[in-house]
C-alpha cells in the first residue's frame, strides 16, 4: 500500500498541474510541482521507517510488499515490493527530483509542460525501482523514457533535437531485445508468469545453453545502453550537453541507475550461470569504460561533456563490481570479497547519483551566468566566486574519490572486492582513479585557479536557490564518506543474499 | 352451480381475465397504428395502457399496475397529446396516413413469426410454465389480503419489508441502487437535452443560428396545404 | 600501570584541528574582519591542546616503558629478545558491514566458502611507542609553525583560509599517524595529499602555484595507486584491514609470503609517491610555490615523513623470514628495493641541491635527500629500523627550523628567494642567523652536539654493519649535504652586504624568531637521547614498536638481529662520516666563503664541470623527461580517445542512422510503389464499388432504417430456427 | 383451443404480437409523432415480457433478486418517458425548421 501511494503522489501532482492554466497559473503550477515532489520525498522517508520496522522474512524477501492480480489470465500481477537494494535509490530519486524541481523554478518557457513531464518522469523512475513484475518493470521503464525525450527536446540547448532523438532511439533499441528477453523468461517458466520473484526462485534459464546466452545478452544490451557501458555510451555526452540543467541532473543521477539497478536486480539473480559464463566480457567492457571514459573526459573542452564522460568512468566501476560477483575464474574470490564488490557497486550508484547530481547543478550555475561551458574561456573564478569555487572543488574531490567523501567509499569497496575476482583488470582500472584525478584537477586549474580573466569580472556568486539545490547533496557526500554504516547496513543483507544465490546456482567454487 | 362456478373461476379465472385484457390491448394497439387522425391514435393509447395494466394485475404485480397507469397513461400519453395539440394549433389537424403498408406488414409479420417461433424452441418449451401457487396473504400480519401475495418458494417471512411496493422501494435503494441512480441521471440528461433542443435565445435569430419565426413558414408547404398566416405577436412555439 | 588518562583523550587529537578548520572555513572571514590576525589563535589552540595530550601520552608511555619492572634490563642481553613495550592502546568503531555477518545468513551450500571474517569492517586508532613519538613531534612542530605563520602570513587577504587549511592538514596528518587500520591510514594519506594541494596552490592567482599544486596531487595519486593495490592484496587476506592483524598474519598460511612481498612492494610505491623518493620526487621542489610555513610543515617535517612512518609501521612485511629471500622486482627483495630507492634518492637529491640558487629549492632537495637516508635506513631491515625512525624525528625538527629560517630570510628580504642576490644577512638578522646555523650544523651531522650527527651516524653505523657499498654512497650523500648547506650559509649570511642592493634586510618579528629558537633547542637536544651506548633511550623506547618477528621464525634475517642496546660502537663509520662532513664544509668555505675559486672561470677551464653543473641545475631533466613521456603521452592518448570516440564510435551510430534513413528508405520506397501500392489501389477500387451499393441503404429516412434492422433480426431468428438453435 | 392454465407462453405470445403491431406502426406511419406512439407500444411489449419472466421464472438460487423484472420494467418506463420527451423536442424543432412532421421529408442525413 505504502509503495502504491508513493507512486501515486507524483501522478496526483501531474494531474493537478494538467488542470491548471498555462499562462495564468504559472506560480501555482510550480507550487503544485514542488508540493508533489516534496510529498513524494517525505513519503519515501516514511517508507524507510516502515521498511525498518517491518520484520524481514529472510534476507532475499521483499518488504512493504503488495501483490494484486492485474491481468490474471496472462500471469501479470501488480506486484510491488522493496528491499535494501532499492530503498536508497528510491530516496535518492525523490530527493533529487525535489531538488531539480526547486532548481528549475527559473525555467520560464512552457512551465506547465515542463513540470508535467518532470512529475511523469519521477513516477516512471520510482516505478522501475519499486516494481517486482516484469510487465510493470518494462512499463515504467518506457514511461521513464518519454518525458526525458521532451525535456531534452524542448528545453535543451542548440542541438537538442539531434540529442533527444539519438537518446530516445538508442534507449528504445536497447529496450526492444529486453522485451523479447522478458517474454522468453515468461514462456520458459513452468506456469507462465511475469513475477520477477518467482522467476528468480525458479531460475528458468538453468539448463538452456544458447537460449540463456541470448536472453542474457538481450538484457545486457538493454541495460548496458542505459548504464552506459563503453560501446553504447555515445548518446550520453550529447544528451547531457543539450539537456537543461535539471534534466541532465536527473538523467545523470537517476536514469543511469535504472541500467545498473537492472544489472543487480535482473541479470545477476535471474541468470547466474549465464552471468558467470560472460562475467569476463563484462569485466573487460567495464575496464574499457573506466579507462576510456577517463581519457575522453580529459580530452573534452566542454564542462558538461567532461562530467558526462566522468559518469561513464564511474559507472564502469559499478559494472566491474557486478562482474566480480559472478566471476568464475576468481581463484581467491570468496563470499566476502564478492559481496564487498557488490556493496561497492550499489553504493557507487547512490554516491555517483549524489555527486554527479551536484556537479551538474553547479555546471548549471556557471552556465546560467556565463552562457558558455567552454573550460578554456574561464580562468581564476575562485577569486570572483569563492563560495561557488569551494562547493565545486568539494564536489570534484568527492568525484575523484577523496577519502572522507562518498566517492572514495564505493570505489574502494569495488576495487578491493573485485581485486580477488579479476586481479589484472582491477589493477588497470585503479589507473582510472589516477586519470580521474588528473582531468578533474586540470579542469579546476583551468577554470578556477590562475589569474581572473577580466571578462568574468562581474559574475555574481551562487544565489539562494542554487545553494538549496546543492547544499544537501554536499552534506550527503560528507556523511556517506565519513560514516557509511547505516547506508551499507541496509544494502548488505539483500546483496549478500544475491551473492549467495549466484554462487549457489552458478556453482562458483 | 355456484361451487362449480367458483371452482371454474378458481381454475381458469386468470385465463379469462388475461384473454379479456389481451384483446383490449391488441385492439387498442391496432387502432393506434391505423387511426387517421394522430390525436385519435394518441387517445387510443389509453385503452391499450389500461389493458396492459390489467395484464400486470393478472401477473400479480400491483406496483406495475400503478406505475403503468400513472406514468404511461397519465404522463407519456398526455405529453404526446400536448405535442400534437401544439402542432395542430400551428399546422391544423395532422393526419398520418400509412405508407409502405405492405412492406411494413410483411416485416412486422416476419418478426412476430420469428419471436413466436423462438418460443417454440426447446429452450422455452420445457420451461415449467405453470404459475407457482400464490398465497394472497399479507406477510406482516399473515391474514388474507387482496393486494399482497406471499410466495413461499422464494421469500422467507419477516426479514424483508412485507408488501410488494415496500419491497420494490427497498430493492431500489439496496440491491439496485446503481441502476436507480443511473436512471435518475439519464432522466435529468434527457430533460436538459429536450430543453436545450427547443429553447430559443435572444440574438440567435440575428446570429443566423435559427430561422426567424417568419422564415420558418415558407420552407415546405404543410401537408394540408393551408399556411396559416402567423402574426408577429404570437407567443413562442 | 599509569592510568591511560591521556590515551583516552587520543580521539580528541585529530578532532580538535578538524573543529578549528570547520570554524575557520565557516566563520573565518567574518572573524578576521572582527578580531584581525587573532583569528589564527583558533588554529593554534586547535593544535596546542592536542600537543599537550600527545606529550602526555608520550610521558605515560615513556614511564611505562622504562618504569616497568626491569626484567629485560640486564646488560649483555642476547640480541634476540624483543622488548615488550606497554600494550598498544586501541579504540575502534564499526565502519561498514561487508559480506555475510554470520555464516547462518548463507545457504548451506555456500556456508563453508565464507572466511572467518565476521563482516564488520572496523575503523579505529592505535597508539604504541612509535605513534606516541610521532604524535609528540608532529603536534609540537605544527604548533610552532602555526605560531610562526601568524607573523609570516600577516597581511595576506585570505589569511583565515590559510589557517583553516593548516588545521585541516594537522587533522589528516594526526589521523594518518593514529591510524589503526589501513583504511584510516589511506584516508589520512589522501587527505594529507589534498591539504598539500590546497596549501601549495594557496596563492592560486600564480599560474605556477596552481600547476605545482596539481602536479603534487597527481604524482601523489600515482603513488597512492600502488598503495591502493597493496591494500587490496591485504584486504583479501585480512578483510578486517587492521594493521596489527595484517602484520601478525604476515608469513602465515592466511597471508602467504609471496603475497606479503608484493603487498610490501606496492605499499612502498605509495611511500615513494608521498615521500618524494626517486622516481616520483619531481613534485617536491615545485611544491615550494606554497608559502614557506607550508613548506616547513608539510614538505619538510610531517607529510613527507608520512611515507617513512608508513614503511616503518609495516616493515614487518619486509623482514618476515620467508619474505626476506623472495625476489619481487628485478631480482630485488622488497627490503632491497626500499634500501636502493632510498640511497639513490639520497645521492640524486644531494647532487642536485648543490646547483640550485633558490634557497627553498636547496632545502627542498635536502629534504628529499634526507628522506632518502631514512628510507635507506629502514631498508636495512631490523638493524636500521630504529635509526631510521630516530633520524625522522630529529630531521623533522631541524629541517622545520631551516625552512622557517629561510622563511624569515625571505620575509626579511621582501620576498626575494634567490641566494645569489642575498649576502651579509648575518648582521641584519642575528637570531635568524644563529638558529639557522644550529639547524645547518645539525643537518650536516657535525659531531657531538647536534642531533643530526647522532641519527645520521647511527644510520651510517647500521649500513656499515649491513651493506658496505651502500655505506660509501651514503657518505658521499652526506658530503654533498655538507657542501650545499655550507654554500647556502656562505651565500646568504657571509659577506657584509647583500649583493642586490635593493634588499634592506630586517630582523623578523618576535612571533617568528621565538619558534626558531625553540626548534633550535630541540634540534640540538633530541640528539642526546639517541647517543649510542647500553642505555640508548631511543632504542629502548622505540624498540617495542619495531617489527615483531613471529616468535617461531628463526633469525636468518638480512641485516642481523635487532640490537636493543644500539649499534656496537664502531670507530670507522664515525670517522668517515665526520670526515665527510668536514670535507663538505671545507669545500663550501673555499668556494663560497673565502671565494678562493672563481667558479665561472673554473667552468670554462674544465668543460665537464660546466656540463655537470648544467645537468644538476636542470634537475637531471627529470621534469622535462616526465613531461615529454607521461604528461604529453597521456594528453595525446586522451585526445586520441576523444577523437576516436567522436568520429568512430559516434560515427558508427550516425552511420547506422544515416543508413536507415537513406539506403533502406530508398529501397522501401521502390518496393512500396510497385508491389504494395498496386495491391492497395486494387483494394481501393473494390472498396469504392461496395461503398456505392451501401450508399443506397443510406436513404436518410428513419423508418427505412428500422425496417431494415427488424428485417435482419427476423432473418437471423429464422436462421437460428432453421439451424436448430444449438450453435448460439 | 383447449383451455389450459395461464402460462408464460401466453404472455410472451401476446407481447410478441403487440411488439410487431408497434413495429408495423413505426415503419408504416408517415407522421413522426405516430412513429413515437409505435415505439411506445414496442416498449410496453418489452415490459410485459419482463414482468412475465419475473412472475414465472424462479430467480437464480442464492441471489434474492426476486423483483428484478419489476425493477427493470420501472426503469424501462422512465426511459420511455425520457425518450418520448426528447423525441417530441426533436420533432418540434424539426417542425420549426422544416415546417413538416412527416418522416419522409426529413432525410437530410442522406449519404
Amino acid at each position: 500500500m505504502i509503495l502504491s501511494v508513493l507512486l501515486a503522489l507524483p501522478v496526483v501532482g501531474l494531474v493537478i498541474v494538467l488542470f491548471l492554466d498555462k499562462e495564468r497559473h504559472v506560480r501555482q503550477i510550480q507550487g503544485v510541482a514542488i508540493g508533489a515532489s516534496l510529498a513524494a520525498f517525505v513519503w519515501s522517508i516514511f517508507m524507510c521507517m516502515a521498511f525498518a520496522t517491518e520484520p524481514s522474512r529472510g534476507p532475499m524477501a521483499m518488504r512493504l510488499e503488495y501483490q494484486a492480480p492485474w491481468i490474471p489470465s496472462l500471469g501479470i500481477g501488480y506486484h510491488v515490493g522493496v528491499d535494501g537494494l532499492s530503498i536508497p535509490l528510491i530516496v535518492l530519486t525523490t530527493a533529487l527530483s525535489l531538488l531539480s524541481i526547486v532548481y528549475s523554478l527559473r525555467i520560464t518557457v512552457r512551465v506547465k509542460e515542463y513540470m508535467a513531464w518532470f512529475l511523469l518522469l519521477e513516477t516512471g523512475m520510482l516505478g522501475v525501482f519499486v516494481s517486482l513484475d516484469f510487465f510493470l518493470f518494462f512499463g515504467f521503464w518506457e514511461i521513464g523514457l518519454v518525458p526525458m525525450y521532451f525535456i531534452i527536446g524542448v528545453w535543451g540547448g542548440p542541438r537538442r533535437e539531434y540529442a533527444a532523438i539519438k537518446f530516445f532511439i538508442y534507449t528504445l533499441v536497447g529496450s526492444l531485445p529486453m522485451l523479447l528477453a522478458i517474454l522468453a523468461c515468461y514462456f520458459s517458466m513452468p506456469e507462465p508468469t511475469f513475477d520477477m520473484v518467482k522467476i528468480m526462485q525458479a531460475n528458468p534459464m538453468a539448463g538452456a545453453g544458447v537460449k540463456a546466452a541470448l536472453v542474457f545478452w538481450a538484457f545486457f544490451l538493454g541495460f548496458a545502453i542505459k548504464v552506459p557501458l563503453w560501446p553504447f555510451h555515445t548518446w550520453l555526452p550529447d544528451a547531457h550537453v543539450e539537456a537543461p540543467t535539471a534534466g541532465s541532473v536527473i538523467l545523470a543521477a537517476i536514469l543511469l541507475k535504472l541500467g545498473t539497478y537492472g544489472f543487480v536486480r535482473v541479470i545477476l539473480p535471474m541468470f547466474p550461470e549465464a552471468s558467470a559464463r560472460f562475467a569476463d566480457y563484462m569485466a573487460i567492457l567495464a575496464l574499457i569504460s573506466i579507462i576510456y571514459g577517463a581519457l575522453c573526459a580529459m580530452a573534452q573542452s566542454d564542462l558538461k561533456k567532461l562530467i558526462a564522460y566522468s559518469s561513464v568512468n564511474h559507472m564502469g566501476f559499478v559494472i566491474l563490481g557486478v562482474a566480480a560477483v559472478a566471476a568464475r575464474g576468481g581463484v581467491m574470490a570468496s563470499i566476502t570479497t564478492r559481496t564487498t564488490a557488490l556493496n561497492g557497486a550499489t553504493l557507487q550508484m547512490v554516491t555517483h547519483g549524489i555527486i554527479t547530481g551536484a556537479l551538474f547543478f553547479l555546471v548549471g550555475v556557471i552556465y546560467d551566468r556565463a552562457h558558455t561551458r567552454n573550460i578554456n574561456e574561464f580562468g581564476g573564478l575562485a577569486k570572483q566566486m569563492p563560495l561557488y569555487a569551494g562547493i565545486m572543488m568539494f564536489a570534484c574531490f568527492a568525484s575523484l574519490g577523496l577519502p572522507g567523501l562518498a566517492g572514495f567509499v564505493s570505489e574502494f569497496f569495488v576495487l578491493t572486492g573485485s581485486f580477488s575476482s579479476y586481479t589484472l583488470i582491477t589493477c588497470l582500472s585503479a589507473i582510472g582513479v589516477i586519470i580521474t584525478a588528473a582531468y578533474f584537477l586540470w579542469m579546476i586549474q583551468r577554470v578556477f585557479l590562475g589569474p581572473l580573466k577580466e571578462r568574468w569580472a562581474d559574475l555574481p556568486d551562487m544565489d539562494w536557490g542554487e545553494i538549496v539545490a546543492t547544499a544537501p547533496l554536499c552534506v550527503a557526500m560528507l556523511v556517506i564518506g565519513v560514516y557509511p554504516k547505516p547506508l551499507i547496513a541496509v544494502m548488505n543483507g539483500p546483496l549478500t543474499a544475491i551473492v549467495d544465490h549466484v554462487t549457489r546456482l552458478a556453482g562458483l567454487g | 352451480m355456484l361451487q362449480h362456478l367458483s371452482e371454474f373461476i378458481q381454475e381458469y379465472g386468470s385465463l379469462i381475465l388475461f384473454a379479456g385484457f389481451a384483446l383490449l390491448t391488441l385492439g387498442a394497439a391496432v387502432l393506434v397504428v391505423t387511426a387517421r387522425r394522430v390525436t385519435h391514435a394518441c387517445l387510443s393509447l389509453l385503452p391499450c395502457f389500461i389493458g396492459i395494466a390489467g395484464l400486470y394485475a393478472v401477473m400479480a404485480s400491483p406496483v406495475m399496475l400503478a406505475f403503468q397507469l400513472l406514468i404511461y397513461a397519465g404522463g407519456i400519453m398526455v405529453l404526446m397529446l400536448f405535442a400534437i395539440f401544439l402542432l395542430e394549433r400551428r399546422a391544423g389537424p395532422i393526419t398520418a396516413a400509412n405508407h409502405y403498408v405492405f412492406p411494413a406488414g410483411l416485416i412486422a409479420g416476419l418478426t412476430a413469426i420469428a419471436i413466436l417461433g423462438a418460443l417454440q424452441t426447446e429452450s422455452f418449451r420445457n420451461r415449467e410454465l405453470r404459475p407457482p401457487p400464490l398465497e394472497m396473504r399479507d406477510r406482516a400480519t399473515g391474514e388474507e389480503s387482496w393486494y399482497d401475495y406471499y410466495d413461499p418458494q422464494t421469500q422467507t417471512a419477516g426479514e424483508q419489508p412485507s408488501t410488494n411496493l415496500r419491497r420494490t422501494g427497498f430493492y431500489f435503494l439496496t440491491y439496485y441502487l446503481l441502476p436507480f441512480e443511473l436512471t435518475s441521471v439519464i432522466l435529468v440528461v434527457a430533460m436538459v437535452g429536450a430543453i436545450v433542443i427547443v429553447r430559443r435565445e435572444k440574438g440567435w435569430v440575428a446570429a443566423g443560428r435559427m430561422p426567424a419565426r417568419s422564415e420558418e413558414r415558407g420552407v415546405r408547404s404543410e401537408s394540408n396545404g393551408t399556411a396559416t398566416a402567423a402574426t408577429e405577436g404570437e407567443e413562442e412555439l | 600501570m599509569v592510568s591511560p588518562f591521556f590515551e583516552n583523550l587520543a580521539w580528541l587529537i585529530p578532532l580538535l584541528p578538524l573543529l578549528a578548520c570547520g570554524v575557520l572555513i565557516g566563520w573565518g572571514v567574518k572573524l578576521h574582519r572582527k578580531i584581525g590576525d587573532r583569528v589564527a589563535l583558533i588554529a593554534v589552540a586547535g593544535i596546542a591542546i592536542p600537543c599537550v595530550i600527545a606529550w602526555g601520552i608520550l610521558a605515560s608511555r615513556v614511564s611505562q616503558t622504562f618504569g616497568a619492572p626491569h626484567e629485560a634490563g640486564t646488560h649483555g642481553e642476547s640480541a634476540r629478545e624483543t622488548i615488550e613495550g606497554p600494550e598498544p592502546f586501541e579504540m575502534a568503531v564499526e565502519w561498514a558491514p561487508l559480506g555475510p555477518l554470520s555464516p547462518a545468513v548463507l545457504s548451506p551450500v555456500t556456508r563453508d566458502l565464507s572466511p572467518a571474517f565476521d563482516g564488520r569492517l572496523k575503523v579505529g586508532l592505535r597508539i604504541d611507542n612509535l605513534t606516541a613519538a610521532m604524535l609528540a613531534m608532529i603536534t609540537l612542530v605544527a604548533m610552532l609553525i602555526q605560531i610562526y605563520s601568524i607573523g609570516y602570513m600577516h597581511g595576506d587577504e585570505r589569511y583565515p583560509r590559510f589557517f583553516a587549511y593548516m588545521s585541516l592538514f594537522c587533522f589528516s596528518m594526526l589521523l594518518l599517524v593514529l591510524a589503526g587500520s589501513f583504511l584510516v591510514l589511506f584516508a589520512g594519506w589522501e587527505l594529507v595529499g589534498l591539504c598539500s594541494y590546497l596549501l601549495i596552490g594557496f596563492w592560486f592567482q600564480k599560474p605556477s602555484a596552481a600547476s605545482a599544486a596539481k602536479k603534487a596531487f597527481i604524482v601523489n595519486r600515482v603513488g597512492d595507486f600502488g598503495f591502493l593495490i597493496g591494500i587490496m592484496i591485504i584486504f583479501f587476506h585480512v578483510p578486517s584491514l587492521d594493521i596489527r592483524a595484517a602484520l601478525a598474519a604476515a608469513g602465515t598460511a592466511a597471508f602467504p609470503p609471496h603475497w606479503v612481498a608484493i603487498a610490501g612492494a606496492c605499499l612502498f610505491t605509495g611511500a615513494i609517491g608521498k615521500s618524494a623518493q626517486f622516481p616520483l620526487h619531481v613534485w617536491l621542489p615545485d611544491a615550494m610555490e606554497g608559502p614557506t610555513p607550508v613548506s616547513a610543515l608539510i614538505h619538510a617535517a610531517t607529510m613527507v615523513a608520512a611515507g617513512v612512518y608508513m614503511v616503518a609501521r609495516i616493515s614487518t612485511l619486509y623482514v618476515v623470514p620467508q619474505v626476506a629471500e623472495l625476489e619481487v622486482f628485478a631480482g630485488l627483495t622488497s627490503l632491497e628495493i626500499v634500501r636502493y630507492i632510498g640511497i639513490i634518492t639520497a645521492v640524486l637529491a644531494g647532487t642536485i641541491g648543490i646547483a640550485q640558487n633558490d634557497i627553498k629549492r636547496v632545502l627542498a632537495y635536502s629534504t628529499v635527500s634526507q628522506l632518502g637516508f631514512m628510507m635507506f635506513a629502514l631498508g636495512m631491515g631490523m638493524a636500521g629500523w630504529v635509526a631510521g625512525v630516530f633520524h625522522l624525528l630529529t630531521h623533522a625538527f631541524f629541517k622545520a627550523l631551516l625552512f622557517l629560517g629561510s622563511g624569515s630570510v625571505i620575509h626579511g628580504c621582501g620576498g626575494e628567494q634567490d641566494m645569489t642576490k642575498m649576502g651579509g644577512l648575518r648582521k641584519a638578522m642575528p637570531t635568524t642567523f644563529w638558529t639557522f646555523l644550529m639547524g645547518t650544523l645539525a643537518l650536516t651531522g657535525v659531531p657531538l652536539f647536534w642531533a643530526g650527527f647522532w641519527s645520521k651516524d647511527e644510520i651510517m653505523a647500521a649500513s656499515w654493519a649491513v651493506d658496505q657499498p651502500v655505506f660509501w654512497l651514503g657518505e658521499f650523500a652526506a658530503f654533498c649535504t655538507a657542501l650545499y648547506m655550507g654554500r647556502l650559509m656562505f651565500l646568504t649570511f657571509a659577506g657584509d652586504h647583500p649583493r642586490d642592493h635593493s634588499i634592506h634586510a630586517h630582523e623578523s618579528p618576535k612571533v617568528m624568531t621565538v619558534p626558531l629558537t625553540i626548534l633550535a633547542v630541540f634540534s640540538v637536544g633530541l640528539g642526546w637521547l639517541g647517543m649510542p651506548g647500553d642505555h640508548n633511550l631511543m632504542h629502548h623506547f622505540l624498540g617495542s614498536s619495531a617489527p615483531q618477528i613471529a616468535e617461531h621464525a628463526e633469525h636468518a634475517v638480512a641485516g642481523g638481529a635487532i640490537n636493543i642496546a644500539g649499534i656496537e660502537f664502531e670507530i670507522v663509520p664515525l670517522c668517515v662520516s665526520v670526515m665527510a662532513a668536514g670535507l663538505g664544509w671545507l669545500l663550501a668555505a673555499v668556494i663560497w666563503g673565502w671565494k678562493l675559486v672563481d667558479v665561472p672561470r673554473l667552468k670554462q677551464a674544465v668543460p665537464p664541470i660546466a656540463w655537470a653543473h648544467n645537468v644538476l641545475k636542470n634537475k637531471y631533466f627529470f621534469d622535462e623527461i616526465y613531461h615529454a613521456t607521461f604528461v604529453r603521452g597521456t594528453l595525446a592518448l586522451a585526445a586520441g580517445c576523444g577523437l576516436f570516440d567522436k568520429y568512430v564510435v559516434d560515427g558508427i551510430v550516425n552511420l547506422v542512422g544515416w543508413a536507415t534513413t537513406r539506403v533502406f528508405a530508398g529501397l522501401a520506397r521502390l518496393a512500396d510503389t510497385w508491389i504494395v501500392d498496386g495491391l492497395v489501389n486494387l483494394i481501393a477500387e473494390a472498396q469504392k464499388l461496395a461503398g456505392r451499393f451501401a450508399a443506397m441503404l443510406q436513404t436518410g429516412r428513419v423508418q427505412h432504417y428500422i425496417a431494415f434492422s427488424a428485417l435482419i433480426a427476423a432473418l437471423i431468428a429464422a436462421a437460428i430456427y432453421v439451424l436448430g438453435g444449438h450453435w448460439i | 383451443m383447449v383451455l389450459q392454465q395461464l402460462g408464460l407462453q401466453h404472455f410472451l405470445a401476446l407481447s410478441a404480437i403487440l411488439f410487431s403491431v408497434g413495429l408495423f406502426g413505426v415503419i408504416s406511419r408517415r407522421n413522426s409523432i405516430a412513429i413515437l406512439l409505435g415505439v411506445e407500444l414496442m416498449l410496453n411489449a418489452a415490459n410485459i415480457n419482463l414482468i412475465a419472466f419475473q412472475r414465472y421464472l424462479a430467480p437464480p438460487a442464492g441471489l434474492n433478486l426476486v423483483l428484478d423484472g419489476q425493477i427493470f420494467a420501472l426503469i424501462v418506463i422512465t426511459l420511455a418517458a425520457c425518450e418520448a420527451a426528447v423525441g417530441l423536442a426533436i420533432i418540434l424543432n424539426v417542425y420549426r425548421v422544416l415546417r413538416t412532421t412527416t418522416a419522409d421529408e426529413v432525410s437530410l442525413l442522406k449519404w
